[in-house]
């Protein structure tokens, strides 16, 4: 399988995404360019974290005007997995590909820590790997990472399952918890904790690795046929 | 600064004594006069105030820094440039060094802090090195004032800022509180980079008639003469005195940093120095100086933020993410399209020459020539009288006191109350210190780690200093400094490699705090040699003092170790219920 | 030339966490009189004079970047100036 | 009741990453007419009526805290308003 790492100017989670992709899932990943604008030989995208553009004016803001950003669009209609992690998360929502929006924290400081997430739908390309109500210990690191949407788009994100992670503890203040969304379809997801930080247990967890190979699982389920 | 300001002539300079709110004292004015011949002008004036400053020129105290152990069988660079370097095997090598913003901290302290960070940072990649983490060093008044209260969010605050957007994890420091920082808090910070041998780029200015670039931010009006700010007490009036606050971009830095990093893959590339103190003063003068060549400048090309700048204010300007390279002639084309590619400025401003001056041209004319040697080396040196302090005496004749503890779970609960021994978790929690996913050893243990990706190694590395163990008795408070730091690295199975020190101590001409200095750079120097932790490196900062009031002695000590085989690594807490405590040395 | 001033502030339904910390830390420093505090944004554009319509160009500035009207409010001034 | 707006903006001489980065995005969407960019905050303060000066209050506030008078200006506009 092949995974374009999305590099917007300030991403700097990409090289994390790239490690987790190439050295633990052991599959092919490569660096886009946020100035490309041909994501047809990709099988999946990843929009990393970091501060693209420095997160100036709003975070992902001024990202989601990059180029790369239409291709990433086709390739979301087309039904390929895009993951928006942190930093790509706001890309994600600021471009309109997921609702809502993502505000400062509650407490109004950058917070970096592991933190306990609850998979709250395995049915999902990224989680069929994970026990629904299972709790999996992922770092988060973040400044804007208060997920916000008015009553209306709750209650569709809820009807629809949209909802795929909540934070056992909510520290940063978003609404009903919520850690991470997909799209109706189900096959983008918007989230603010890094699984890429978390496959490895020399660096704390490794349980963001089903993820990862959940994707992979579900694309080889749809593409390789015969096995 | 209004554009209706007219520089002083030269003689106004000399009889009005203009020169000494530069900084400089009557003889230094006067060896200047004897250096050039002749009277120097507003700019020239302005170029010697700042390199001669204590900040750049170290003029108190080199004579000190002369007895650090600098040599060992695995330095590959000591102090004298950017950053130090020290072989870790495999071709590999660890670049660290730290650097204080006292004084901006103390005026503006998210901006101070942040621009520390943003400034120690462009020092390990201007020597070509990824830089890997940061640390750092912190020092506040007692936690009870809302204006204490306010420096310390804020610093914390600003070191997340600068160093979370940039993608560098902080992942270690140390934060004490004590009355003697109320007026004068210490921001040090400290960063560690990773370079393969082959990369190593030095800030020098060779080969006559080779193109001098200018690449990063442009240039405005901020922190004009902010090393001389740096070099000077706090008092009431320097809320006046301040130059424009510098305003960080970690932004900007970040595509410096990967441009950098790609410009040094070039052999284009002759040299590259961070225009850091002293901004462009300092990096043509010392590039051209460490070469034995010139430099000449033609200062209406240097990118400006700002209209109607003159010589003086582009040369002692200190605008953040901006670097000086030097290129061989006519290849200049290829490095402008490396920092195209990450949108980033780059325009030639000058070129080495070899008449070893420093030669500014602005609009046709000459503004400014002055021996470049004269500018970075020739800055005079001072041994200031040193006398023992009373208070020392005192403390010396007194009688050794033995705490006696009534209630030990009461006083066990007080002390872990103290702000300086409570957890630093609120402080931690703000820092990215996992991005790049290398860290093994977070915050909160003796000493972080981290491994090195594609090998078995890992680097562990920390900050201390005990400052109080200073002041009662400088030699022995610095010995237990150096020994503090290797015993952290120890304790997660690493074996210490280097040192790089950051001398924080009010006004050197005050006696007993030149006698501080003295006897705690013996006590440095000591444990270093016996240690074998070579220093590789460090920054002085003079005049910590508000109202006359000096802080104790605070040599920030950084110390970076080197783990084998990553599955020594050894952390802090207890493992596993039934395991037996076992409590070594004396 | 014009400058334009555009102002952008949070959704009424929108928490306001900065607004609320100022709010507490002027009680604190006893301006009981505070009720509320919400904080937005100010930004100051120079533009150029072409031959678009200044009042059209603004608007979709601002929808497009400026603001995330998902969460913000905005809105705008614009006054010729003739450079000296 | 006050209504009080309060606009902080950056020193001139302050650098502005912010703003520039605005700047170049709008060139990048083809706003070429922008010619600079400089981003403060606004603010919108509800007062209690009580029996001191207004306007001493509020420019003890911004000089206090809302405004960080080492690197930004700051302006305000009071307007009272009965409440309804
Ligand atoms: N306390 C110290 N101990 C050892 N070396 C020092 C110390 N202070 C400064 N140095 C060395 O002197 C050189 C010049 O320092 P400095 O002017 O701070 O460098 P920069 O140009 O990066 O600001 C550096 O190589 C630095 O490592």
């Amino acid at each position: 399988m092949r995974f374009a790492c999305i590099v917007f100017p300030g991403s700097n989670c990409d090289v994390d995404m790239y490690h987790a992709i190439r050295d633990e899932l052991g599959e092919e990943v490569e660096y886009v360019w946020h100035s490309e604008t041909d994501l047809d030989r990709f099988d999946a995208i990843l929009l990393p974290g970091g501060f693209s553009y420095g997160d100036y004016l709003r975070c992902g803001a001024i990202a989601h005007f990059s180029n790369v950003m239409e291709s990433v669009k086709k390739a979301a209609e087309a039904g390929k997995p895009v993951l928006g992690v942190c930093n790509g998360f706001q890309v994600l929502v600021e471009s309109g590909l997921l609702p809502g929006a993502l505000i400062r924290n509650k407490n109004l400081k950058f917070i970096c820590r592991p933190a306990t997430l609850v998979v709250e739908n395995n049915e999902t390309m990224f989680t069929s790997g994970y026990e629904n109500k299972q709790e999996i210990i992922i770092p988060v690191a973040h400044g804007e990472g208060n997920y916000y949407c008015d009553a209306e788009t709750l209650k569709a994100l809820e009807a629809n399952n949209q909802i795929v992670f909540r934070y056992k503890n909510n520290f940063n203040g978003s609404i009903n918890d919520i850690a991470g969304i997909t799209n109706e379809k189900g096959n983008v997801l918007g989230m603010m904790p890094h699984p890429e930080r978390a496959v490895d247990q020399l660096i704390g967890s490794a349980d963001g690795l089903n993820l990862f190979k959940s994707i992979l699982r579900n694309w080889r389920e749809a593409h390789v046929l015969n096995v | 600064m209004s554009l209706t300001f007219k520089e002083p002539t030269a003689e106004m300079i000399k009889e009005k004594r203009l020169y000494a709110d530069m900084g400089l004292s009557d003889d230094e004015f006067q060896l200047v006069e004897n250096i050039l011949g002749r009277l120097p002008n507003w700019t020239e004036t302005g170029l010697f105030s700042v390199m001669w400053s204590e900040h750049c020129s170290y003029k108190n105290s080199k004579v000190l820094l002369k007895k650090f152990p600098i040599t060992g069988e695995r330095v590959l660079q000591g102090p004298g440039e950017g950053a130090g370097i020290i072989d870790i095997n495999d071709e590999q090598a660890v670049v660290f060094k730290i650097e204080s913003h006292n004084h901006p901290s103390a005026i503006e302290p998210y901006q101070g802090a942040a621009t520390g960070v943003g400034g120690i940072i462009r020092d390990v990649f201007s020597m070509g090195a990824r830089p890997i983490a940061l640390l750092n060093s912190l020092r506040f008044g007692e936690l009870k004032t809302p204006k204490v209260k306010y420096l310390f969010e804020e610093v914390v605050a600003g070191i997340a800022g600068y160093g979370n957007c940039i993608g560098i994890p902080t992942v270690g420091g140390e934060v004490q509180f004590d009355p003697c920082y109320e007026g004068n808090p210490l921001v040090n910070a400290m960063c560690v980079g990773l370079i393969d041998h082959k990369d190593i780029q030095k800030g020098q200015a060779k080969g006559v008639g080779n193109s001098v670039m200018y690449v990063g931010a442009s240039t405005g009006r901020d922190g004009i003469h902010g090393a001389t700010f740096a070099s000077e007490e706090l008092d009431e009036d320097s809320d006046a005195k301040r130059p424009a606050v510098q305003v960080g971009d970690p932004f900007m830095e970040k595509l410096l940093l990967e441009a950098c990093l790609d410009l040094i893959k070039s052999d284009a590339l002759v040299g590259i120095q961070d225009m850091g103190a002293a901004g462009l003063t300092s990096s043509s003068a010392e590039m051209a100086s460490k070469a034995g060549s010139g430099i000449e400048l033609n200062l209406d090309e240097v990118p400006q933020r700002e209209l109607g700048m003159t010589p003086y204010e582009m040369m002692l300007s200190e605008s953040q993410e901006r670097m000086l390279i030097v290129v061989k002639k006519g290849r200049e084309a290829e490095i402008k399209e490396i920092f195209d590619r990450w949108g980033l400025l780059s325009k030639i401003v000058g070129k080495v020459t070899d008449d070893k001056k420093l030669r500014l041209i602005f609009k046709g004319e000459v503004a400014a020539e002055v021996p470049v040697d004269a500018l970075a080396e020739d800055a005079p040196v001072y041994h200031k009288p040193s006398r023992e302090p009373e208070y020392f005496q005192k403390f010396q004749q007194q009688e050794e006191v033995v705490p006696k503890v009534n209630d030990v779970k009461e006083t066990l609960l007080s002390l872990l109350a103290q702000p300086t021994i409570a957890s630093k978790e609120w402080v931690y929690d703000q820092y990215d210190y996992m991005v790049r996913t290398n860290t093994v050893v977070s915050p909160g243990s003796d000493a972080a780690v981290l491994r090195i990706r594609d090998t078995n190694k890992a680097l562990a590395m920390t900050t201390d200093c005990n400052s109080r163990y200073l002041y009662l008795d400088p030699e022995t408070g610095g010995k237990i400094a150096i020994a503090e730091a290797a015993r952290n690295l120890v304790c997660s199975g690493a074996t210490p490699l280097g040192v790089t020190d950051c001398l924080n101590y009010g006004n050197p001409e005050k006696p007993e705090i030149f006698w501080q200095l003295e006897k705690s750079t013996d006590g440095l120097s000591e444990a270093c040699r016996v240690l074998e932790t070579p220093v590789i490196g460090g920054n002085v900062s003079l005049y910590n003092e508000r109202s006359g009031v000096a802080v104790y002695p605070t040599p920030v000590i950084g110390m970076v170790g080197l783990i084998d085989n990553v599955d020594y690594i050894t952390t802090q807490s207890f493992k596993n219920v039934g395991d037996l405590i076992y409590l070594i040395g004396e | 030339m014009f400058k334009v001033k555009v102002y952008i502030t949070l959704r009424e339904s929108v928490l306001d966490p900065q607004g609320s910390a100022v709010t507490t830390s002027l009680h604190a420093l006893t301006y009981d009189e505070v009720q509320e505090v919400r904080i937005g944004k100010y930004m100051e554009l120079t533009l150029k004079k072409n031959d678009k319509d200044v009042d059209v160009r603004v608007k979709e500035m601002c929808e497009k970047l400026l603001a995330n009207t998902v969460i913000e409010d905005y809105r705008y001034e614009i006054e010729e100036v003739i450079p000296s």
